[in-house]
Order: structure tokens, then C-alpha cells, then sequence
């Protein structure tokens, strides 16, 4: 195979799979991306669903995709453009001619170019490269469903099951273009299909046939991406619902209580609630409540019972369940409320992704009823913050709102497996069988603020909670105006007294310079290599990216004064920059601002930052 | 806290009563309900530790804070969901979930029927005023048809609910009825509601002498009370009437008063009280008789066994786990598909 | 716009079609329920500006978007809600309500209840597939006992509810009950719906291809389906059957299967549907019957005539209007105690 | 009567009635009010019931209080301190000794001190007067009972219908000592018991009994309050809710479209749903809902038929609306919601009055979700900004967010009647029937952003609306990243056009000086009078009250700016002070807040003030 010598060596590479629902994208793209993880190779990945359920076959509203950037260095998102774009069908090369890299490979099957394929995709020529003005891209026509024919012709297969596969054909094109061993495949078949020796065979078959295809199709490059200095130890690869459902899980682990999940099923947050309730073995309980109203409520009872309580929502159900996350506020329980974030208002793009739910977390309830709010900013990363949250939720006795969204919930990335032993301990403050002298809403001496938490059952201890304005330290009902203001202001101490469990907020790049791009949450990906790419172009700017946003990092006045600008960017209309100006106002915010349901790419990041340099 | 620990205990009505100060109006009917609770709670005999109250909002929620046991006066219609996590997570508990006919059946609603219908094992006193007491005075979902009250100045438009037939037509398991002025059958169906495996909703009628006074007339005063009262009880005779010789008795799918003694009816026509059969028809037939056609039943309507929600998870977890290979966050964490970067 | 303008109108179903590409998978029984709406609505003959179809959120209440009416898309489990406001607001519009099993019962539980019980002039349609299709399949309030769903990985351990016997137990004055396969038969039954005063619920069995499949394979897999599908029509004998020779009949207090012609049983002994009964007693057992045991009632379970809210509302406001001295704001503001300041 | 010759002139005067429950303070304080305002007094009033319905007879929960401030200046509240206390029982002593002005006058009914009662109201001793430090005060201990009972000894009736009009012995004694007639309480006698003469009579002869009493006894002051300045014109009294009820009907007028109010009862918003109830006569539909949500919802059913729909309620019940609120904001339909404030978190303080909503008014719907927010200030104004937020709602098709509180809601002041000729005519832009080419989101070329709204019915309209994100222009469901954009941007400009139907900002005092005062919503009235008092004291303060708050008025910068310091006041913890900093980052806020339920003193504001000056 002479073409294996110009092997071209990359940094990274973004592979985009597109096909219909029924292409199988997802797991083509999934068995890519272990193999490079294998490797050694950083990965990142995302899939792109359509909006319905099965949108009808061969249109753009039916394409189903999933990216996947891999790379010797640290991966920090799925990419923005694709190096290379694999189209199953002429719907798949519409809907994503825009996110293909300038000059980049494009691997389609030309087996799908008919009349039929064209008009239901919305083209108005039957030449599609050129009406999509991809003449100076490398394209590929492959005959993909031929050559799959052609390779299991032999299979006793009929023709569907045969036509199924077409999907391990562009995968070996894939594995031959990146030089990429598929040992990881074939056994995924055996374990996968074990059962069925005439699909196990038939996938390695045509795995291998689009292998050898490629291994002839002198236009296709050969690149080579090396592995990665990615920290020794375990991985698993994990997607940010599920990284929250076991973060969660690992906080009752480690506070010794069973976690209770009351929740209403609500897209992209549904997989959390699912993800628990796989776990009935490690004695996790989910309510699959009749509405948001029911999740949170059903979870305050629990929490009230004793249990590490959690509720699981989106924006749309984080509004309904504002009335209740009050009665918790007010009655100091403990509860995790986490919302994956989508598009909005309103039912608004349910599918796609948005942080613009910030404000909504910090102040939709009624009263002042300050509670605190952190984010995720990465898939694996919303293990460590559920568990902190949780954390939070339990020593403080108060409601948490962790914040994730669509990007991070259904992207998924490496997950480095530290044993738990690795993780702190989480003891909440219980009050004592037989002390007579308990009092619900007193605080302790050691100014945390943190009342005792009576648990039913124990003898001794029987109290009364509720929503109506209590008497400092007995908790019994008080119209005394004097006594609000003191609740009032004890409930805001014990929310910013948490600040004792936030570390210092850190900076990425130099701690003072030109500018300082801010962010927070999941857009910490995409900000860090745009940054790093300033950087690298030789500019002074520097990236902060906050997870922690009620109370904000202690040294966040400093970390902002040390910088001649300051720009804030964020998928909404400006709700952090916003929120800094309430909390230090001193300073100038510059915003960048997206709302289209879509991440950040790079590349446009770098043109707004580059303004301010 | 396990079973085992749930002794029979040595109390009075004296023992759940808190230091607060009752507050509502003197002569409201939420008085005695409070009192029949009290009692029974001291006759069960459980230790009062296990017990938890919680309500939603209303004058009949405030009834937590009169109690000396764990209580929750929580927000408004959501006392349902509330308690149903309290039970769920702690199923060793004796859950009693205090409400009003606005708290359970206008804003709580929803919760309401989807608690019958998971069959939490949970005791649901709803105390039906026919009104909104706390706001002062507009009509409820219960309030009879062409009532005026605060917001229907001109008279409702609207068709009341039926606590029981609404119950079961969810599907629930236990429906009984009380009345305020009446302790002693109170606290005796409660002592059944607490007895009974499953959601129990007891109706409680009572009376707001400020906003719906006399609602209940029909049914409790004093000249006719024997006579559109019937106080059923399993297995018994359904025979009531001031002389004792009245009786419900079927005819052609449908219920009828008889007179013992008059057309050749004996005891024998009259129907005997079967709580226990799952089928609701006859249950729903008589949770539905209104005065002053028919007389009003007390006493447990239904009572029908069967498993319990918080149970029923119990069970299934205990099963998950013994044919399970995951049993912590470790095992968890290495399991499936991982691999070493080293 | 008033009554008279309504004259019947000439309309094919295709008059009824929007511009929208359906987008329900392939297979999807939703699609046979639109067919058969657009039918009836052709067929109604009322103007088709006049028609209001409001939805909630679930694969079904995408729903509006291919109708040619007036449509609302709302969020979830509010439909119930927003069409009461619409049909009190302007009670000349045909509204229709489209919901799903999810929809209505569990988030929209309480709006369902409430509407239910007011009886407002709805046309409920409630897609029943047994399962949260836009969601990617979790268990809903129907879903039957032990199914494996993604939220119930080792099996529901709740009871589900039975449509009819819910809204019966609200106080329904209209039930029927539709399969998304026989069209005719749901264009029949839509009809009937629109026609009755109140809020006509009608509970369509839906096969969901993706995440419920076949749950309804019991009632209408063909080797079995006749002699499990009774078709009730008011006034008519409860025969079903392949042969046409099974009937129901009444047998102390409950319902049963009997062969008309064995055991000397002649026709006479078959119930005849009365749809029309106030009493919902055998309306809720006819709507409560289940296969394999007994065959599903399909067609208007029940259908009783009363007063509907919108129109008990205009009807007071017309007498309050006709009694008051006020009938306008200069005369409220200067009504009661006024004072002069010169 | 040579008590009258030393006759002192006042300004103005606060009397505060109070008693039981039963004892029928509020009526008395009415009929007080009505002759003060007759006479031509300005007046403000609040009644501040206990939060139980009827609390346990002669203690102190069960007091039962009604305030007055009357005047021949412009009254702007109902005075922070009684000149004259009247107190029915030892209970109400207790419950009012903090809120009588020093060396001020208090009536009690001396039969009242009675050991049993003495101790029903927490005194420790037998001696109230000396217990609660009243020595210097001018205390009338008045045998009321005793002279009630004696004035009716002849009348015929029983004991307890007897001492039923102990107030109006009361009331004698205070029209006495404000020298004022009671021809208009005869004739309210006559009105309302006018089927009774028996009672009629006797309390006419109670009444008599108390003014005679007054004029023998000494002690007692004789004050004399000169008739105001008043705008010329026919008034009538009105509460904060009715004065909202009646503004949303007179919106509903002028736009000749049926009102429809979909609400659930909750404190202190019920009674708005209750005058619009009683208005069945106007053609005004209320429905009452199972829950908030139903409310608003039934409300967005309605407004989408075509009628102009409101919902009301209060802090928690606007939690449970957001999410549906959310959904009028994208569809872009015609709502007003109403939130009267009360004190908060959860259930907190429901009797009680605080403006802690107002940023969940701004921000706690899901995603970018802008809406128009208002405040009144004072029980009258109710009217003006419930007209207003109709016609805003109506003519650019959007919710409308309307804040009132407790203290406003139910206090009571003096409405001027307008013709309703002098309100502006309200004219949605209505889509025409036969307009082939109706767009549901079309936007008007003359910069208003307002689409038009089509009414089922309307033959050729058929159109469909809803919660995803829509295509501008034509309305359909569009998953374009760029069109949510745009989307997003013209909900945001519709809203921010909304400036045009704002007045500019006025400001109350020179236009430039060395403080401004800054509130919002119903403080004006403790503010201004607080400001005039610095101002007459020569300090060169002014004060701007806001009741515009989404979109602020045009130049609000330019008010702002002309001040050397800010300070905004609030009752809550500084909600407005941080939308300023959102706003107008460029100046610095100092603030002053106050979270007991109860509204601010003018005494404390003045202190507070003055450490800015
Ligand atoms: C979210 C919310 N909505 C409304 C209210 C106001 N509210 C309090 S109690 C009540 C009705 C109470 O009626 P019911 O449950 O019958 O109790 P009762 O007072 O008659 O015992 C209402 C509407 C509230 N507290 N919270
Ligand atoms: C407030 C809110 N909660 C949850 C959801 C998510 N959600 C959308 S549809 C649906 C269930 C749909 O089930 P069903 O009504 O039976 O409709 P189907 O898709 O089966 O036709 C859920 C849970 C939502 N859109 N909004
Ligand atoms: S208002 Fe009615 S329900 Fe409430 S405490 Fe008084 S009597 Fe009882
Ligand atoms: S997922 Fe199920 S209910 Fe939804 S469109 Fe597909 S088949 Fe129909
Ligand atoms: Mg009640
Ligand atoms: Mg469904």
C-alpha cells in the first residue's frame, strides 16, 4: 500500500457521521471514538438528533448525526467543523454542508443519488457537489450500498439486513483513512451479536471491504493522529446525563443515605432520571411523579424523611417547580434541583441547547429566597459537580440548583475513574436521639449557619416544619416584624456562607493581561481553545470560567480587576454579565452573546475576542 | 428503624398534643377532628415518633402544628405529593396527610387521584367544608350547586365533586366517611384508615360556622339526623333510622330505603356491608347517596387488600440488588466498557 | 358571530389538511385518528373558522399543526386548561382538545378532573398509546402493570388508571371510546362527541410503533378482535362476536359474557346500551371491562344531557346584566358613596 | 361647651381603631373616614386584620386594628403613628403601645380591665398603664360599656346586641374630639339597618352618648383639621384591589372586548377576582380555576379567543404561573398578570406587605422571555396601572406583569372620577377578515414589532400558534439556528418599544441636588412624605418613584445623573438597586431595605436618609 507513505500527521481531528435515523450514526460514531480513545487518543463527541421521533426517511428533518474530535492534545469540545464529513444520503450532505471544514474530506454514497433522494432533501439539481458548491472540497463518491451488496452477496442475508451494515463500510473507510487498528470493533460484534454468528461475520466483512476500499482510492488522505499525554489511570467514556446521575449517586454513597429521585420526564434531562433508575442495585429510589410539581414535592417529603433527595427537570419544569423550591428554601432542607438547560422560551427548541435559564435559577421564586447555584461545564465534569452540589445540599442544609445543558447532557467525553475512597466524606448535621433540647432552626456556634436536621422516627425529636415565617431558632410560626428581617438575613448568611466550599476561582492563561474572556458552565470548552489559540497568535488574554455562581468565588473581585478588559460570553442574551454587574459593579463588561440553540464555535469566538485585543 | 421496634405504646390523647395554641374560630368542626385524631393516634398505640403530619395550606392544614409528633405544614395542595416521598423514602412511618376540599381537590388535585392510584400507604383526612375557610369564604370544588359565596356572588355554576366517587374512580382502595360531630365513630375510622395497607381517604365533613355554616344541615340536625345518617360496618346489616328499621336494599341495579316491617320486608332484604369487595360498584353507589333522598353513609365504604406502592418498590429493589454484580460507586464506576491511559 | 351565521357548510376532508408535512413515524396510529377528525369535521358541515383544536405536548398534540382550523400548540398538560378559557370566552367555537395519555393524566391530571366536572363543551380527545412517545418511551399514568419502560427498567409497580372510570368518577356526562384502526368507527364517534352538550371525552386506543408497540394487540390482533370489541350503540342490544352471538348481560349486579342461543339464552336477555341513563353505574362498568376476560366497549359509553358551564355562565350573565342599574364604568365609578370636592 | 374654645389646629391627624375581632373596628374606622373626606380632609386608611380568621376573643392575635390619616394637606399614607389610640380591650393596648406617637391620646374602655383579660393579653400585672410605660401620655380611661349599656337601658334589647355598638360610643367620642357632625353616619344608620329601627335608633343614641361623654371630660383635647386642598371633583373611596378590578374592566371598555379573569383566590389578591365577580353586570367573565395555573392558562385560552384576559394572584401563585406565562410571551398574546405582593419566601408572611417580587416578576420564566413589568403606588393609582398594563397588553400583544402589594391592596384613599371619556381609546391591531395573506408574525413597517391577532371565528384566518419556536413572519415551527435569533431579538425590541406609551420619569423636588431618593411600586407615599420633610428641614433632596419598570422610562439615565448621591429604598433586599446596576451601571446605588411586612416609617426614612446628606 504505497499511499500509506505520505501519512499526514495531525493535532486533532473533527469526523462528523451523518445519515438517516435509520443509518445507525450513533453507533458508527460511537465505535470510532472508543477505538481512539483506545488509542490514547482525547475524544469529544456529540450527537445531533433531528427533533421527531422518526422524521420521515430520506429528508433533511430526518438526518441523524454524531461529531467526534480526537486528538494528540486535550480535546475541550466536539469541534466546530468537520475534517471530515460522512453523508449516508443526499439529506445528510444538505443538512450539513455548513459544518464542513474549508478544503475538508466529504465521503458520501453515491449509491443514494437518485432523482427520488435529491427532491426529498430539497435540492433543486441532481448534482448536488455543485449546487452545494463543494468543487474544492475532496469528495469521495463512494458506492457504498454496491460495494456492502457486493461484499455479502455470499451472507445468506436478505437484502435489508445486507443494506443494514452500510454503516461498517464507511466506518473501514474511516479506519483506513486515520490507520486505525479495529480489533475494539470485532469484538464489540461478538459481544454485541454473539448470538447471531451470520451478523457477526457479516459486520467484520464489511468493515473490512470499506477498509480495502479505501486502502485503493488513491484521493483519500492518510493521516495519522498520535495519542494523547492525557493523565494516567482508568477511563470510561460517559455523557453528562449520566455523569450527573452517578455523581448524585456517589454523594448518597458517601453520606451514607439513600438517594431518592422524584421526577417528571422532560427532554434533555429525562436520561438523569432514567440513569437512576437502572440503579435499584445500589438501592436508589426514582418517583416517576405525575407532573415537575409532584417531582420536587415528592422529593421534599423525602428529604424531610431523611433521604439525599434530588429532582431532575428543564427549564420549562424548573418554572413550575419555583413555588416549591421556596417551601424548601424556607424550611432549610436539603435538595439538588438540577436543570439541564435547552432552547427557550416557552417549549422553544427542546432539543437544542441554551444557558439562559441562569437568572431564572437565581431568582424565580417569590420572596427573598436565595439558595445556591452551580454549573457544569463539561460531560465528565458533571459527575464532580453533582456530587458537590449534593454535597452542598446535605452540610448546609439547603436546596442546590445545578445547572447543565443540552450540550453538555447529551455530549459525552472520557471520565478519569478515581475510587471513591479518593472523595470526600459527606456528613450532615444530625440532631441526636434524646436531645431534649433540640430546637429546629437553631444555628450553630461555629458560624455555618447550618441548622440540625431531625429525622421522623427518631425519638425524642418530633418538631413541626412549614412554609409560614418561623420563629428564629424554634421554628414555631412568628408574625414578628423584627423577627423576618433576622430570618430573612439568616437565610441569605447560610446561603453565602457556602462560599467556605467553593475554591478559588482559577484563571487559564496568564493571572493579569489584556483581557479576560469570561464565561461559565458548558460554553468552557469552547472558550478555552479559543483562547488558546489567541494565546498561541502571541495575545495577552486569559480565560475564567465559573462554575461557581451563588456565592461566587471569594477571589473573583480580584481574579476580574487584573485585567484591561473584561468580556463576558454566554448562549443568552448577557444573564452572567448581568449578574457580575450586580455583584462588582466596578468593572466593564464587554458581552458576546448567542442565543441559537447552538454551541459556540471557536472560530467565531476568536473574531468577537479579537475586538477587544 | 426496623419493624421490630414498632412496639404497641401506652398513650393518651394528651401525648399528641403540642404546645401551640389552637387557632382556629371557636365552634369550627376542625376542633373535634383534631381531638379524634388525637385519640386515635394514643389507642394504635405506636410509638409517636413514627408518626408524621403533613398538610398543605388552608385552616384545616394548620392541624401539624397542634400535633406532637414530626409534622410538615407545607404549600398549598401539595400535602399529596409531599407525604407520598415521606412514605416512600420511609416506609416504617405512619403518614397522615392533613387536607381540605380546595387543598386536595382544587390546586392538590392531580396529586390527589395519582396518590390513590399508586395506593401509597398513606392516611388522607380531608376535611370538607364546602368552602375556602382560610382565604374567607369562596366556593371550592365541593361547594353545592348555586351557592353564592365570595366569587360566585350570583350564585356557582358549577357541579360538585363527589369525594368518593372522584376516589374511586381513580382506583382507589379505601374510602370512608366521618363527621365532626360525631368523635367517637371518627376516631374509630381512623383507627381503620391507619389499619388499612394502602392510600385511605377519609371525608371528613365539617362544619365552617364562619363562611359555610351549616353546610351539612341536611345530614346533622338534630330532627332528622337518625334518619338520613347511615353508619355502615363490614359484614353488618345496612339498617339505620330513628327507629332503627330503616335498611338499603337493591332493586333492579339500584339502591332503595326499605321499612323492616312494612310490604313483607325483613332483614333479610336488606343488604349486608361487603368493604372488602374489590369490585367498587356497590361502593360507588352508596359513597354517592346524598340526603335527603337517601341517607348519607358513614363508616368505611371500601376496603380492598392489595399491594402498596412503597412496598411494591421495596420488594423490587431487594430483588434488583440480590441479582445484581453492581453493589457500590466503585463497582459501578469499573464496570462496562473502561480502559487505561498509562 | 352569532348562531344563525352557523349554516352547514360543504367541506371535504381535504379542506381540513395544513400546508404541514405530518411528521409522526411511519406506522404511527396518530395519523388514522387525523383522518378520521378531518372526516368529521368535513361531515359536521360547521364553518371551518369556527373550529379551535388546542393541544398540550406529546407526539399527539403535535397534532394542530396539520389541521386547517384555528390551532394552539400549547405546553404541556395545559390544554385542558386553555380550551376551557377559549370555549367560556367565545362559547360559539368548536374547540377540540387533543391530549395524550401523558397529557392529560399525569401533568394535565387536575385540568382534566376540573373540565370534566364543569362541563364545559369540549371535544376531549385523549390519544391513549400507554406510553410517553415524544419523550422516547417512559411509563404514563396508563401503562399497565410491570412493563419495562426506560423509567421502569425492571417493570411499573403502579396500577394504571382506566379512562373511563376517571372521568366517570369526575362527574363525566359524556365517555366513548375509539381504536386508531377502524376510522369509520372514530369518525362516527367524533361526531357523536361534537354533537353532545359537555365535555365529550373520548379515550382512543393509539398504537405507539416505537415505544409501545402492540399494547393494544389483545383487542385487535385479528384472530381475536371481534370477539373482544363490542361496539355499543344507544338503544341497540350489546351483541358482539365472530358470529354476532355473544351478548352482555346483567347477573347480580355485574356484567357477563352470554352466548345468545346456548343455555337458553335468546336476545331478549342481552342488555340494551342506554347511553342516556343519568345513572353512571353501568357505564362504568361497561367502560371498566377488560380483555381477554370480557370485550372492550367501543363507541359513546355514556352520553347525558345537563347544562354546560359556558352556557350556565352567559345565561347569568344575561339575568345579572338584566337586574343591575350598572351598565357601564361611569356608571360603577360613580355608584355607591361618591363625594364632591368644589 | 367652654372645652371647645381652646380649640388646636392640626395639620393632620392619625387615628388608629382597634378592638377585637368582633368588636367592629373596621366599620367604625370607615364611617370615621367617610365624615373626614366628606368634610373635605384628604385621607388614607389601612385595616390590619389578625392572620387568623377569628384568633381566641381578647388576646392579642385576635386584634383587629384600623388606621386613618386625615388631613388638610395631601395625605399620602395612612401615618406611621396614632396621634389617638382607641382600644376596645387591654389585648389591643398591648397589640398598638409601639405605634402611638409620643404624648399622644388613647381611649380605652376601662370595663375591659378585667384580671381574665389582663391575662389573655400577656400583661403581667393589673396595671396596663404603668406596664406598658403610658404615663405621659393623655390616657382616657372611658367606663365604654357601662355608658353603652346605660344609654341603652330602654331600648329593648339583649345584653349582647347591646354591647354590639360599644364602637359607636367610640366613634362619638372621636367625632367630639375632632369637632366633626355625623349627619352622614345617621344617614348610613338609616341605609343599612333601616328594616330595624330598634337598631337604627341605638346606635344612633350610642353614638350621641360617646360625643356627650367626650364633651364633659376635661382631659380630652379638642382638635380641629381645616378641610384640603383638594383637586376639584366627584371622589369615592377605593381600595388598592377594587381600584385594580375596576381599572382592568375600564381597559376592557375602552377596547370594547369582553374581560375575562381566570384566577385562583390566594391572600391578598382574592378580592380583585371577587369585585370583578360581582361585575357580571359589565359582561366581566371570572373563572375560577382548580389552581394558578389553570388560571393563567384559561386566561391564555381566553385571550387567544379574543377577549382581554387577566389573571391575578400573589407571589407564590405567580411561581406557578411562569411556566405558562413563558408560553403567552412566545405566542405573543395579550395578557395582564397580576401580582399583589405579600411577604415572602414560600407561604411566608400572606397578610403582610413586601416588594420581594420583583425580580421573579423580571426574570423567572425559562430562557429569554422579556415582558413589560409596572407597579402602582398607591391604593387609587391601582386604577391608572391596571388600565395601563391592559392597553400596553392589548395594543403590542404581550403579557403584561402588574405589581401591587399587600399594604396598597388593602388600604383604602380617595379616587377622583373621571369620565371615562378622558381614558384613551385602547386598539389592538386586529387582523381583518378575507386578508388572504395574513401573518401570524408579521411584524407592522411602522416599528411597533405588534403582530396582529387573528380571532377564531374570523373566516380566512385559520392559523396556528404555539410554545415551539416559530419562523418569523409566517408562525410555523422552525428549528433555524439563525431565525431563533431573530426570534429572540424581536421579542426582546417589541418589549423594549413598549418605552413609547412611558412617561418620562418625574422627580418630586428640584431636578438636581445632593440626594435622589429612588423607589418603585407603593413606598411613594412613606417616601415622599419622608423627602418633603427633608426638604423643608432645607436639605436638597429629591425623590423619583418608579412605575415603569420594564421598559424604564427614556430618561431615566438623565435623572439619575443630576443627583451628587442615589439611594433606593425598598422593602425587600435590594431587588430594584441591582436592576439599576443592570441598567445604569455608571452610577453607584447606596440602598436602604427593610423586610419585616410591614411598610417603611417615615421617621426611619428620614434617619436613614440623612446619613447621605
Ligand atoms: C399557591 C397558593 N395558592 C393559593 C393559596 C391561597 N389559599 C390558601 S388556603 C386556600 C383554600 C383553602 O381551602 P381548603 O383546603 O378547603 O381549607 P379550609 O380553609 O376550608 O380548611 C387557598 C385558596 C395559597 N396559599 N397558595
Ligand atoms: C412542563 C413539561 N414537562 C415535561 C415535558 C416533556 N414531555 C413532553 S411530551 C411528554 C409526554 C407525552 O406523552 P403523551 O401525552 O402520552 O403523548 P404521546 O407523545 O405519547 O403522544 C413529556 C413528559 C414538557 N414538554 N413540558
Ligand atoms: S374560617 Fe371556618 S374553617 Fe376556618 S377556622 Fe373558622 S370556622 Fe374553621
Ligand atoms: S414515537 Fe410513537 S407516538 Fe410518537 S410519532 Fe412515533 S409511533 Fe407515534
Ligand atoms: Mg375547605
Ligand atoms: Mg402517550
Amino acid at each position: 500500500m504505497d499511499k500509506k507513505a505520505n501519512v499526514v500527521e495531525k493535532e486533532a481531528v473533527v469526523i462528523r457521521f451523518s445519515g438517516d435515523s435509520g443509518d445507525g450514526m450513533q453507533l458508527t460514531g460511537n465505535l470510532f471514538t472508543d477505538e481512539s480513545a483506545l488509542f490514547g487518543n482525547d475524544v469529544a463527541t456529540f450527537p445531533d438528533y433531528p427533533a421527531e421521533i422518526r422524521a420521515p426517511q430520506g429528508t433533511v428533518g430526518g438526518v441523524s448525526g454524531f461529531q467526534v474530535h480526537f486528538g494528540k492534545r486535550k480535546i475541550h469540545t466536539p469541534g466546530d467543523y468537520a475534517d471530515v464529513l460522512v453523508a449516508m444520503n443526499p439529506a445528510a450532505l444538505m443538512a450539513n454542508r455548513r459544518w464542513i471544514k474549508k478544503g475538508g474530506t466529504v465521503i458520501t454514497d453515491v449509491d443514494t443519488f437518485t432523482e427520488k433522494n435529491f427532491l426529498k432533501a430539497g435540492f433543486k439539481t441532481d448534482d448536488p457537489i455543485t449546487e452545494l458548491k463543494l468543487e474544492d472540497y475532496n469528495v469521495i463518491l463512494a458506492p457504498v450500498s454496491t460495494l456492502t451488496k457486493e461484499a455479502l452477496k455470499d451472507s445468506g442475508l436478505d437484502n435489508k439486513s445486507i443494506l443494514r451494515s452500510k454503516n461498517m463500510f464507511a466506518l473501514g473507510i474511516c479506519y483506513n483513512l486515520f490507520d486505525k487498528s479495529f480489533e475494539n470493533t470485532f469484538n464489540y460484534f461478538e459481544r454485541k451479536f454473539g448470538k447471531k454468528p451470520q451478523i457477526v461475520e457479516a459486520n467484520k466483512k464489511v468493515l473490512q471491504a470499506g477498509y480495502d476500499y479505501a486502502s485503493n482510492v488513491h484521493a483519500l488522505p492518510s493521516y495519522r493522529v498520535e495519542p494523547a499525554k492525557i493523565e494516567k489511570g482508568k477511563y470510561r467514556s460517559i455523557s453528562g446525563n449520566q455523569a450527573t446521575a452517578w455523581g448524585l449517586l456517589a454523594a448518597a454513597e458517601k453520606a451514607n443515605l439513600p438517594l431518592f429521585c422524584g421526577s417528571y420526564p422532560i427532554t434533555p434531562a429525562t436520561e438523569i432520571l432514567q440513569y437512576i433508575a437502572e440503579r435499584q442495585d445500589l438501592g436508589a429510589k426514582t418517583f416517576q411523579a405525575e407532573d415537575e410539581i409532584a417531582g420536587i414535592c415528592t422529593a421534599i417529603g423525602a428529604s424531610f424523611a431523611g433521604n439525599f433527595a434530588v429532582t431532575t427537570t428543564s427549564g420549562p419544569g424548573l418554572a413550575l417547580k419555583t413555588e416549591a423550591a421556596g417551601l424548601a428554601v424556607i424550611t432549610e432542607l436539603p435538595l439538588v434541583i438540577v436543570d439541564v438547560q435547552r432552547g427557550g422560551p416557552s417549549t422553544g427548541l427542546p432539543t437544542k441547547t441554551e444557558q439562559a435559564d441562569l437568572l431564572q435559577a437565581l431568582y424565580s421564586r417569590n420572596g427573598e429566597s436565595p439558595l445556591p447555584v452551580i454549573a457544569a461545564s463539561s460531560p465528565a465534569d458533571c459527575f464532580e459537580y453533582a456530587f458537590q452540589a449534593g454535597r452542598i445540599a446535605l452540610e448546609h442544609m439547603t436546596p442546590v440548583i445545578l445547572l447543565t445543558d443540552g450540550f453538555i447532557a447529551n455530549g459525552t467525553a472520557p471520565m478519569r475513574i478515581k475510587p471513591m475512597s479518593e472523595y470526600p466524606t459527606i456528613t450532615p448535621r444530625f440532631a441526636k436521639e434524646g436531645n431534649s433540647n433540640y430546637q429546629p432552626y437553631g444555628r450553630p456556634s461555629d458560624g455555618s449557619m447550618t441548622r440540625e436536621w431531625a429525622i421522623p422516627g427518631t425519638k425524642g425529636l418530633e418538631h413541626r416544619i412549614g412554609g409560614l415565617e418561623k420563629m428564629a431558632v424554634t421554628g414555631t410560626v412568628s408574625y414578628v416584624p423584627e423577627n423576618h428581617q433576622v430570618m430573612t438575613d439568616e437565610r441569605q448568611a447560610k446561603v453565602d456562607q457556602v462560599v467556605v466550599k467553593v475554591p478559588d476561582q482559577e484563571v487559564i492563561g496568564d493571572a493579569s493581561g489584556d483581557l479576560l474572556v469570561v464565561g461559565w458552565g458548558s460554553t468552557y470548552g469552547h472558550l478555552h481553545d479559543a483562547v488558546d489559540e489567541l494565546r498561541t497568535e502571541g495575545h495577552k488574554v486569559s480565560f475564567a470560567n465559573f462554575n461557581y455562581i451563588n456565592p461566587l468565588p471569594k477571589n473573583t473581585a480580584d481574579v476580574l480587576g487584573r485585567f484591561k478588559k473584561i468580556v463576558v460570553a454566554e448562549l443568552n442574551s448577557g444573564q452572567f454579565a448581568n449578574y457580575l454587574r450586580i455583584n462588582f459593579q466596578q468593572f466593564e463588561y464587554n458581552q458576546y452573546n448567542k442565543v441559537q440553540g447552538l454551541p459556540f464555535t471557536v472560530e467565531e469566538l476568536k473574531e468577537a475576542f479579537k475586538k477587544y485585543l | 428503624m426496623s419493624e421490630a421496634n414498632i412496639n404497641v405504646q401506652q398513650y393518651t390523647a394528651a401525648d399528641f398534643k403540642s404546645d401551640q395554641e389552637v387557632r382556629w374560630c371557636p365552634g369550627c368542626g376542625d376542633h373535634a377532628v383534631l381531638n379524634a385524631v388525637q385519640r386515635a393516634m394514643a389507642e394504635l398505640g405506636k410509638p409517636k415518633e413514627n408518626y408524621a403530619v403533613i398538610s398543605g395550606i388552608g385552616c384545616s392544614s394548620r392541624f401539624p402544628y397542634y400535633m406532637n409528633t414530626y409534622g410538615f405544614h407545607s404549600i398549598h395542595g401539595r400535602a399529596g405529593a409531599i407525604a407520598s416521598g415521606t412514605k416512600t423514602a420511609n416506609p416504617n412511618l405512619s403518614v397522615w396527610q392533613i387536607t381540605g376540599d380546595g387543598d386536595a381537590l382544587a390546586i392538590g388535585g392531580n396529586h390527589f387521584i395519582h396518590e390513590v392510584r399508586r395506593n401509597v400507604n398513606l392516611n388522607v383526612l380531608l376535611f370538607n367544608n364546602e368552602i375556602y375557610g382560610l382565604t374567607k369564604g369562596q366556593y371550592s370544588p365541593t361547594t353545592k350547586f348555586g351557592k353564592k359565596t365570595k366569587t360566585s356572588p350570583y350564585g356557582t355554576i358549577e357541579q360538585p365533586f363527589k369525594v368518593g366517587q372522584l376516589t374511586l374512580g381513580a382506583g382507589g382502595t379505601f374510602f370512608a366517611r366521618a363527621l365532626d360531630n360525631n368523635i367517637k365513630h371518627a376516631t374509630q375510622t381512623f383507627i381503620e384508615a391507619e389499619k388499612h395497607n394502602g392510600t385511605s381517604v377519609v371525608e371528613i365533613l365539617v362544619n365552617c360556622v364562619i363562611y359555610a355554616d351549616q353546610t351539612h344541615a341536611l345530614i346533622t340536625d338534630k330532627e332528622h339526623k337518625e334518619d338520613r345518617q347511615l353508619y355502615l360496618e363490614h359484614g353488618k346489616k345496612m339498617i339505620f333510622g330513628k327507629d332503627n328499621n330503616k335498611g338499603i336494599a337493591l332493586d333492579h341495579g339500584r339502591l332503595k330505603i326499605v321499612t323492616i316491617g312494612e310490604d313483607g320486608i325483613t332483614e333479610a332484604d336488606v343488604l349486608t356491608h361487603d368493604a372488602k369487595n374489590p369490585d367498587p360498584t356497590i361502593h360507588m353507589m352508596l359513597s354517592n347517596m346524598q340526603a335527603p333522598e337517601m341517607p348519607v353513609a358513614f363508616g368505611v365504604i371500601r376496603s380492598v387488600d392489595t399491594f402498596t406502592y412503597e412496598k411494591a418498590l421495596e420488594a423490587r429493589i431487594e430483588e434488583t440488588k440480590a441479582a445484581s454484580k453492581i453493589h457500590s460507586m466503585d463497582e459501578l464506576l469499573n464496570s462496562g466498557e473502561t480502559w487505561k491511559v498509562e
